[in-house]
């Protein structure tokens, strides 16, 4: 039916995984860092659900992971913002470059 | 149906009593006080329902099992969290958040319990999960501490980093093999790169857990903010909880991966003693220089992994119970003294000997263990460790631990040293101990003394694992 | 004959030794002097005993003197065929020597009862005595040379502690340190010398080792010949380095510079030590491996003859210029055992030929009685005048009358007039030399008349020169003591002169050639007046000389020593060989080995340790940046790592 | 007889202390701790008689064997022989000396002799163990402490000394648990587990380059506890810095852990690489004999004095052992026992002097046998032991190893053998160096105050002195005992060639 090959999704999937990582490096602002990581999180669901549907049709273990990684990738951010809202208390910025207190 | 009350009762025992928890937080408002008897009471109870009713089995189609070992590994986690509970009495007892504090690092622990007998990827994720998010709250517990929040933002970012990876690596494991079940994935397992890739993804998931280096990078900052009962919490229970799944993981899903895990693992072992001894020799603040010094200890643990033998894993086991018992015996020390006075830096436990005898004698058995000195268990776990590392016959790998061993000694003679040795005409004052800490401290301190000498718990422990 | 009794000669002086050591200073601070001579007392009489059963009851067999074991025991074995063991043996030398040694050793005690009298550490005095009495005894009866070895590092030691007694004066410090230290230098070669012959010959025990190693065609024998080191036999090797230990003991040259220092001890144990019996150690081990040396390694033994007769010379050259009364007497003594020495190298084993042996031995056994009857004679001048330098002296004989006899007495016999004991004794050896070396007989004729003269300069500035009364010699040192000034010393020291000038009298009668020779075969000496002419003019010219120069105080001796210039002032300066010694100890030894040596250890060795810990310092702060605290960095690394070991383990080892 | 006695004997004395109080419980507890020790020691000898006399001729006697470790084959294996009776004398000899030596140690007296009865423990476990693992355990048990006990109760710069102690000593236990982790993956039971038992070891064949390449970990790693010649370092900090007992202890009893083990289980185990290796040890020896004998001459602390010429003495057991002659290994136990006792007394005289005048330089001292004869006479006694002075113990260890070398025909080693014997020369210097200068010569006059020995001073030194003559005057009683021991050692060595 469809006539996309896997490989197009696995390389849409990879190049989003990769997005995030640079976005998690370069960006300096902890909310879009979060965002980053968001993106990784949903290649994975790419890969999975494309997995499941080309691969193994038969059983959906794919597409139930990337249910979860959805919900717990939700709950995560949550966490992660009620931090982050904390951290700008204390510091009066969210920019990752000025929560460098510790270190070597 | 009572198989599963049997299979998971410590997993049920925690729900509930986490449960009773927020029950408690919501009806009633009562003293710190009658909080923590009656949450070290329930911890013991806790610890003590791992006793009974052993039962062998598999639940949700092979998702969760039970095995001996298993429940073994999750008694060990249940008894380190009671000895934490006991010894951050006095942080607790003044604090507001006591039942949220519970709370959240009885998920976690829940979390690890899942992880330890999940038979599936999805639910080893979960668990993972589970056992990681409510850690970066309770690691921002010091809500007005800077340091704290710090902490918690770096363990939450690189977590989520780290578990994006790993993610990265299950699907791609599940795009080569089709399934999630382990006894299912082990068949499938050929060499290709994929694999390979995949693996070393899952591979540095594990790793960035238990911080090996290169992933190990957060482990100071977070060890230093986060409060010092979040800090051991990290540093033993965590740590100790995802060793288990990853010695049982790479023994039998990765097994014919072996050959070149077996590299990865000597390469990363030696990087790991190395780096953590370079950096701890420089630490002034007491948990920054046990961060470090917990992850040269991982190194040795590394090591005793790439025997990939019966003798290793329950080597990795018993070390980590011994583990538990140096370092909680290490931390409840300085959990007091920073609790009661703050200090938290080597240089502050000058002369400390002179006002605090008992204290000193505590801190200086526990150091004396993480080094691996005799009659101490540590020898012992070390010792093994590295026997069942020689077993392989890569000795090149046993002469670099066993030189590090040097480095690692000198800085906790340093300690030692200076609690001694070092003149110092203000040392901290004498310190009162409430009676759970110092319940904790003879727990810890009988640990380190009897689990080596007693030769029964290791033979106990290698009777649970299974053969490889 | 109870061999248990022989074996009380030398422990008694031991049991003396501990008990005084362990209480003397508390409960016999007076009456341990008296302990100490009634015990020695006892074992010279049984030594004495001892001594005739064995020349006049048993110890011929068929007309020879045969060695006996009189006890054995194995004392420390090293392995089956190697074994210390502590034993007596009975043969002449040895007894002769414990007979000498009890003899003379007495004589000291008794002397010194007054000579140490009011001494603070009287008790430790006798102890020490003791304890060298004990240990000479032990050497002169030892059956075994690793024996010897022991009672030969014994003897160096209580003459090490006897000669350091006064420990507050740093001479006597000095002089004791170098006594010991100069010894046991030799004692090195001594010991090398053990390891070879014991190794070679199997075992240690002397009669075996003499017996396998004379014998020709014996395998030891063989076996030590065939190899050599350095192109040179074992056996060579072995007997020299063994003779450079009994060189060091018996001040030959040049291992003889500890002697004159060792001077600076009580003059009683100068006596007895260095002049009677530990000194003559050498030649008493020369004679013991006699067979050895004479008819295994004639090369050793003319060594032995050479370096002898050179001492002998050259002592009696230094003698001469000394102005330290003792030293006089330390040289004297060095030149006599020189004597003994040649006399043994120009000696051949058995027989006619075997005279040199016997004269050397005749010589110590005679040279004993005088030289530590001058030595007590000395001291008793010492004693009164409080200083040892000639200038101070002069004039004695009628304020120390005895003293004198006796002095001029011992004087005559070791410048070998007859018929004191001297004459007789030297004669042998003249005799020996006449027909063993010429050269080495002129050499020995020269050492003659200078022993002559040196002795009757000493004596005649002690007791003649300034016309002064004692009273001005005790002016002159001002000195002020608990001693009775005008007396020549109590009883207790004059006895002992009489006793041994009697002996010096008469030592020389004794017919010494039909009990100890070479062989153990009675000898048949011959006295030809002929041959002794030369010898004794010789003398007699050199007492002339030194009396026309020194009898009386004049500026004669110091014109002549003018007139020899540059070499009577090399004679006065020893020929300049102790400052040899000090270049090579401080400058080599200290400088060039010890600095470096601990500079070494301080710098190179504990600094590469010390450096090992810096640079695993310097590196922990090299690379803290990796910790630089930005959680993005700590990605970048995280997933550095990822791609590092993926490239490692997909692209590389795959 | 219940061998492990010796190591439940201590550790009760040990904690008894620990429930005392005051000064005067403590060292009463520890006194009689270390008699009994004593005693103990002294019954396990006249049973070890009888037993020989018996006619046992079993290599180890007493032997007590428990299974620990089931899994890894690790057993709690004891038992002694000769060699091992030896060093368990001296070990009570030194021990009960140390007690009365710090008889009057006020600070934090309690934890001072624990430790130092803790290490005691360390010492015997040690010398009775007959398990590699148990060895291994005993020998590392006997380190720490002393890091403690110098770095607390030391003097100058402890903690420097205590720190680099404890890790080149650490070190050296890192590298024999290389070398025995080798051994052990590499024996063959029948029943195909590994195993660590000493004995049984000895009696299978570990391969040749096995050998090879573990023999220089063990070695090496006991070496630096008995000063092998670049590892050495640790001794003159370490010995300078060290309160007296410490001293007495570390140079006593530690270095010969050191030389036991480089026999017991480098040599005896080992034995085609103890060949092999041969010339590299005694080249290392004799580097160390001599240059530590030079060493010596040069310094001006009397400690200093004393722990290089420890250097130069052990080189002498180290000596032995690389010889692989019978008369030397003998030589090598005599020299452990005789230089453990001879430095023990000599440290403790040290100590008596520097507790009077405070201070350890020789320039500054002089002249002492006035004020203090019985201290001078411990010094010079001593002093004279260790140039090897007939009737001292120091004089039958020193010949035994020279005559034992000597049997070895090798020509090289000849050399280093009369390389060896120079050194007692040397010796001589800088000990008559430091006793003309310390108690004998002109003394100042800040001295003559001066008090002599105390009661337990004289006892400690006194102990000391009676074993030293005891071997001195009677070697044969040492001899006979160690010799069974290390003829066995030497059948297994000598059988290769």
């Amino acid at each position: 039916m469809s006539s996309i090959p896997l490989t197009h999704i696995l390389f849409l999937s990879t190049a989003l995984f990769f997005i995030g990582m640079y976005g998690l490096f370069t960006r300096r602002n902890l909310i879009s860092m979060l965002m980053s990581i968001e993106l990784i999180l949903n290649s994975v669901n790419i890969n999975f659900v494309a997995f499941n549907k080309y691969l193994y049709a038969d059983k959906l273990d794919g597409i139930f992971f990337a249910i979860f990684i959805i919900a717990i990738a939700a709950a995560e951010a949550a966490v992660a913002i009620a931090i982050i809202i904390n951290l700008y208390r204390s510091h009066r910025s969210i920019d990752v470059e000025d929560a460098t207190e510790m270190r070597y | 149906m009572i198989d599963f009350f049997i299979l998971m009762k410590q997993e049920l025992v925690i729900m509930i009593i986490i449960f009773a928890l927020l029950i408690i937080k919501i009806i009633s408002d009562r003293s710190n006080e009658w909080i923590l008897n009656m949450v070290n009471f329930l911890l013991l109870i806790n610890f003590a329902a791992g006793f009974f009713f052993g039962k062998e089995g598999m639940l949700f189609n092979d998702m969760f099992r039970t095995t001996p070992l298993t429940v073994l590994e999750k008694n060990i986690l249940s008894l380190g969290i009671l000895i934490i509970s006991l010894q951050s009495y006095s942080w607790l007892k003044n604090h507001k958040h006591v039942l949220e504090f519970y709370i959240l690092l009885l998920s976690t622990l829940l979390g690890m319990f899942f992880m330890i007998s999940s038979g599936n990827l999805l639910m080893f994720y979960l668990g993972l999960e589970l056992s990681t998010i409510p850690l970066a709250a309770a690691a921002n517990f010091d809500l007005q501490k800077k340091k704290s929040s710090e902490a918690a933002m770096k363990l939450i970012i690189s977590s989520a980093f780290s578990s994006g990876l790993l993610l990265f690596g299950i699907s791609l494991i599940y795009g080569t093999t089709g399934t999630l079940t382990f006894t299912d994935i082990t068949p499938h397992i050929t060499n290709n790169p994929l694999q390979i890739f995949a693996f070393i993804l899952l591979l540095a998931g594990f790793a960035f857990k238990i911080s090996v280096v290169p992933f190990h990078l957060w482990t100071a900052d977070v060890y230093e903010g986060a409060p010092v009962a979040v800090t051991s919490y990290l540093s033993v229970i965590s740590k100790g909880a995802v060793l288990f799944v990853f010695v049982s993981v790479l023994y039998t899903v990765f097994k014919p991966l072996s050959h070149s895990w077996y590299n990865m693992l000597f390469l990363l072992s030696a990087l790991t003693i190395l780096i953590g001894n370079l950096f701890a020799i420089r630490q002034n603040n007491i948990k920054r220089f046990l961060a470090f010094s917990s992850i040269a200890q991982v190194g040795f643990i590394l090591v005793g992994i790439t025997g990939s033998s019966q003798l290793a894993e329950t080597s990795v086991v018993y070390f980590v119970l011994i583990y538990i018992f140096s370092n909680l015996a290490a931390f409840g020390v300085v959990s007091l003294v920073s609790a009661v006075t703050g200090k938290e830096n080597i240089s502050d436990y000058k002369n400390f000997y002179k006002t605090n005898p008992a204290l000193s004698w505590v801190l200086t058995i526990a150091l004396f263990s993480l080094a691996g000195v005799p009659p101490t268990a540590g020898f012992f776990g070390k010792f093994f460790l590295l026997m069942s590392g020689a077993g392989k016959g890569n000795y090149i790998l046993i002469t670099i631990a066993a030189l590090n061993m040097i480095i690692s000694f000198y800085y906790y003679l340093r300690i030692v040293k200076a609690i001694f040795m070092d003149a110092n005409e203000h040392p901290i004052e004498k310190l009162f101990i409430p009676t759970y800490p110092k319940m904790a401290m003879y727990i810890c301190v009988g640990g380190i003394v009897f689990t080596g000498l007693l030769s029964y718990v290791y033979e106990f422990i290698q009777s649970l694992v299974p053969g490889v | 004959m109870n061999n248990f009794i022989i074996a009380l000669i030398p422990l008694l002086p031991l049991a003396t030794f501990i008990l005084l050591g362990l209480f003397g200073r508390k409960y016999f601070k007076t009456s341990s002097g008296i302990i100490g001579t009634a015990s020695l007392l006892a074992s010279t009489a049984i030594s004495i005993y001892t001594a005739y059963k064995y020349f006049f009851v048993y110890g011929k067999v068929n007309g020879v003197y045969q060695p006996i074991t009189a006890l054995k025991y194995t004392w420390h074995e090293f392995s089956p065929n190697l074994s210390i063991d502590m034993g007596i043996l009975l043969d002449p030398i040895s007894m002769m020597m414990i007979v000498l040694v009890t003899f003379i050793s007495l004589m000291v005690h008794i002397f010194s009862l007054g000579y140490m009298k009011g001494e603070d550490r009287f008790a430790t005095y006798f102890a020490f005595l003791s304890l060298f009495s004990f240990s000479m005894l032990g050497l002169v009866l030892s059956t075994n040379i690793f024996q010897i070895y022991i009672f030969w590092e014994l003897v160096g030691a209580s003459s090490f502690l006897l000669i350091g007694f006064y420990f507050y004066k740093p001479s006597a410090v000095a002089a004791s340190k170098k006594a010991f230290i100069v010894t046991r230098f030799a004692d090195l070669g001594f010991l090398i010398g053990i390891l070879i012959l014991g190794f070679q010959a199997q075992t240690l025990d002397f009669g075996v080792l003499i017996q396998r190693l004379t014998t020709a065609g014996s395998p030891q024998l063989i076996g030590i010949t065939t190899t050599s080191f350095l192109g040179i036999s074992l056996l060579t090797w072995a007997l020299s380095l063994v003779f450079i230990g009994g060189a060091g003991k018996s001040a030959m040259f040049p291992l003889h510079i500890w002697l004159p220092d060792a001077m600076e001890g009580p003059t009683p144990v100068s006596a007895l030590i260095h002049a009677a019996t530990m000194v003559v150690a050498g030649v008493y081990l020369a004679a013991r491996l006699f067979p050895v040396y004479a008819i295994s390694a004639p090369g050793v033994l003319e060594g032995i003859m050479y370096i002898g007769a050179i001492t002998a010379v050259i002592a009696a050259i230094i003698a001469c210029t000394q102005t330290d009364i003792k030293r006089v007497l330390a040289y004297s003594t060095m030149s006599q055992i020189g004597y003994m020495m040649f006399a043994l190298g120009v000696s051949k084993y058995g027989g006619e030929d075997g005279l040199g042996y016997m004269g050397s031995m005749f010589h110590l056994f005679t040279h004993a009685f005088f030289k530590s009857l001058l030595f007590l004679g000395a001291g008793a001048v010492i004693h009164m005048i409080h200083s040892n330098e000639m200038k101070d002296m002069g004039g004695l004989r009628k304020t120390m009358p005895i003293t004198h006899i006796t002095f001029l007495i011992a004087c005559l016999a070791i410048a070998g007039i007859p018929p004191f004991a001297g004459f007789f004794s030297k004669e042998e050896i003249l005799l020996a030399a006449f027909h063993g070396n010429k050269f080495i007989y002129g050499l020995a004729l020269l050492t003659a008349g200078l022993t002559a003269f040196y002795m009757f300069r000493l004596y005649f500035s002690i007791f003649w020169s300034k016309q002064a009364t004692a009273e001005d010699n005790l002016n002159v040192e001002g000195f002020a003591s608990e001693h009775k000034p005008h007396s020549e010393g109590t009883w207790s020291m004059k006895i002992p002169l009489i006793i041994l000038a009697v002996c010096s009298l008469f030592a020389g009668l004794v017919p010494f050639a039909n009990y100890i020779t070479s062989d153990g075969a009675s000898l048949a000496t011959h006295m030809d007046l002929t041959f002794s002419i030369a010898p004794v003019v010789l003398a007699l010219a050199g007492i002339l000389l030194a009396a026309y120069l020194y009898k009386n105080e004049s500026d004669k001796s110091t014109r002549v020593a003018a007139l020899m210039g540059s070499f009577y002032k090399a004679a006065y300066r020893k020929f300049y060989v102790d400052e040899v010694y000090l270049f090579i100890t401080k400058k080599v030894i200290f400088n060039l080995i010890g600095r470096p040596a601990a500079w070494i250890d301080k710098n190179i060795v504990d600094g590469s340790v010390n450096l090992l810990a810096t640079t695993t310092g310097q590196i922990s702060a090299r690379i803290k940046g990796i910790q630089s605290g930005q959680v993005q960095s700590y990605a970048i690394y995280f997933f550095g790592g990822i791609i590092g070991m993926a490239a490692l383990f997909i692209y590389l080892w795959m | 007889m219940f061998l492990s006695s010796l190591i439940i004997l201590p550790l009760i004395t040990a904690l008894t202390i620990l429930l005392c109080k005051g000064l005067k419980q403590v060292r009463n507890v520890a006194l009689a701790g270390a008699a009994a020790q004593m005693i103990l020691a002294f019954s396990f000898l006249i049973q070890y008689w009888k037993e020989r006399a018996a006619g046992n001729t079993s290599q180890m006697l007493f032997e007590y064997d428990h299974t620990w470790f089931a899994p890894l084959n690790i057993h709690y294996h004891v038992g002694i022989d000769g060699i091992s009776l030896a060093m368990i004398l001296l070990t009570a000899f030194v021990v009960i000396a140390a007690v009365l030596v710090s008889w009057t140690m006020e600070k934090l007296s309690k934890e001072f002799f624990f430790l130092l009865l803790f290490l005691s423990v360390g010492a015997y476990g040690f010398f009775i163990s007959l398990d590699l693992f148990t060895l291994f355990f005993f020998l590392e048990v006997a380190v720490i402490p002393k890091f403690l006990l110098i770095g607390i109760w030391g003097s100058g710069k402890k903690e420097y000394s205590a720190m680099k102690l404890a890790l080149m000593l650490m070190g050296g236990s890192a590298l024999v648990f290389v070398g025995l982790a080798g051994l052990y993956f590499n024996t063959n039971t029948a029943t195909g587990a590994y195993t660590f038992d000493l004995l049984q070891i000895a009696q299978m064949h570990i391969p040749v380059d096995v050998q090879k390449l573990f023999f220089p970990f063990a070695f090496v790693g006991f070496g630096i506890f008995t000063a092998l010649f670049p590892f050495h370092t640790w001794v003159p900090d370490g010995h300078s810095s060290a309160p007296t007992a410490a001293s007495m202890f570390l140079a006593g009893i530690s270095m010969k852990l050191g030389g036991y083990g480089c026999l017991r289980v480098a040599t005896f185990l080992m034995p085609d690489a103890a060949h092999a290796y041969a010339p590299i040890i005694i080249a290392l020896a004799t580097i160390a004999i001599i240059y530590g004998a030079f060493a010596t001459m040069m310094q001006t602390d009397l400690k200093y004095i004393n722990a290089y010429s420890s250097v130069s003495h052990c080189g002498f057991v180290l000596l032995g052992i690389g010889m692989l002659t019978r008369t030397s290994i003998n030589g090598a136990v005599l020299q452990m026992v005789s230089h453990g006792l001879m430095t023990a007394l000599f440290f403790a005289a040290i100590g008596m002097i520097y507790s009077r005048t405070h201070t350890r330089l020789v320039a500054q001292l002089g002249g002492l046998l006035k004020v203090t004869p019985f201290i001078s006479t411990v010094f010079v006694i001593a002093g004279l032991c260790s140039l090897g002075l007939p009737g001292l113990s120091g004089f039958v260890a020193e010949m035994t190893v020279f005559m034992g070398s000597w049997q070895n025909p090798n020509k090289l080693y000849r050399l280093a053998t009369i390389l060896a014997c120079a050194s007692i020369v040397v010796t001589a210097v800088y000990i008559l160096r430091a006793a003309g200068k310390t108690v004998m010569g002109p003394m100042s006059s800040a001295y003559d105050k001066l008090t002599d020995a105390t009661w337990n001073e004289k006892l400690a030194a006194g102990l000391l002195i009676i074993a030293i003559i005891a071997i001195g005057v009677a070697p044969f009683w040492l001899n006979d005992l160690i010799k069974p021991g290390t003829q066995i050692i030497m059948d297994k060595v000598l059988s290769l060639k």
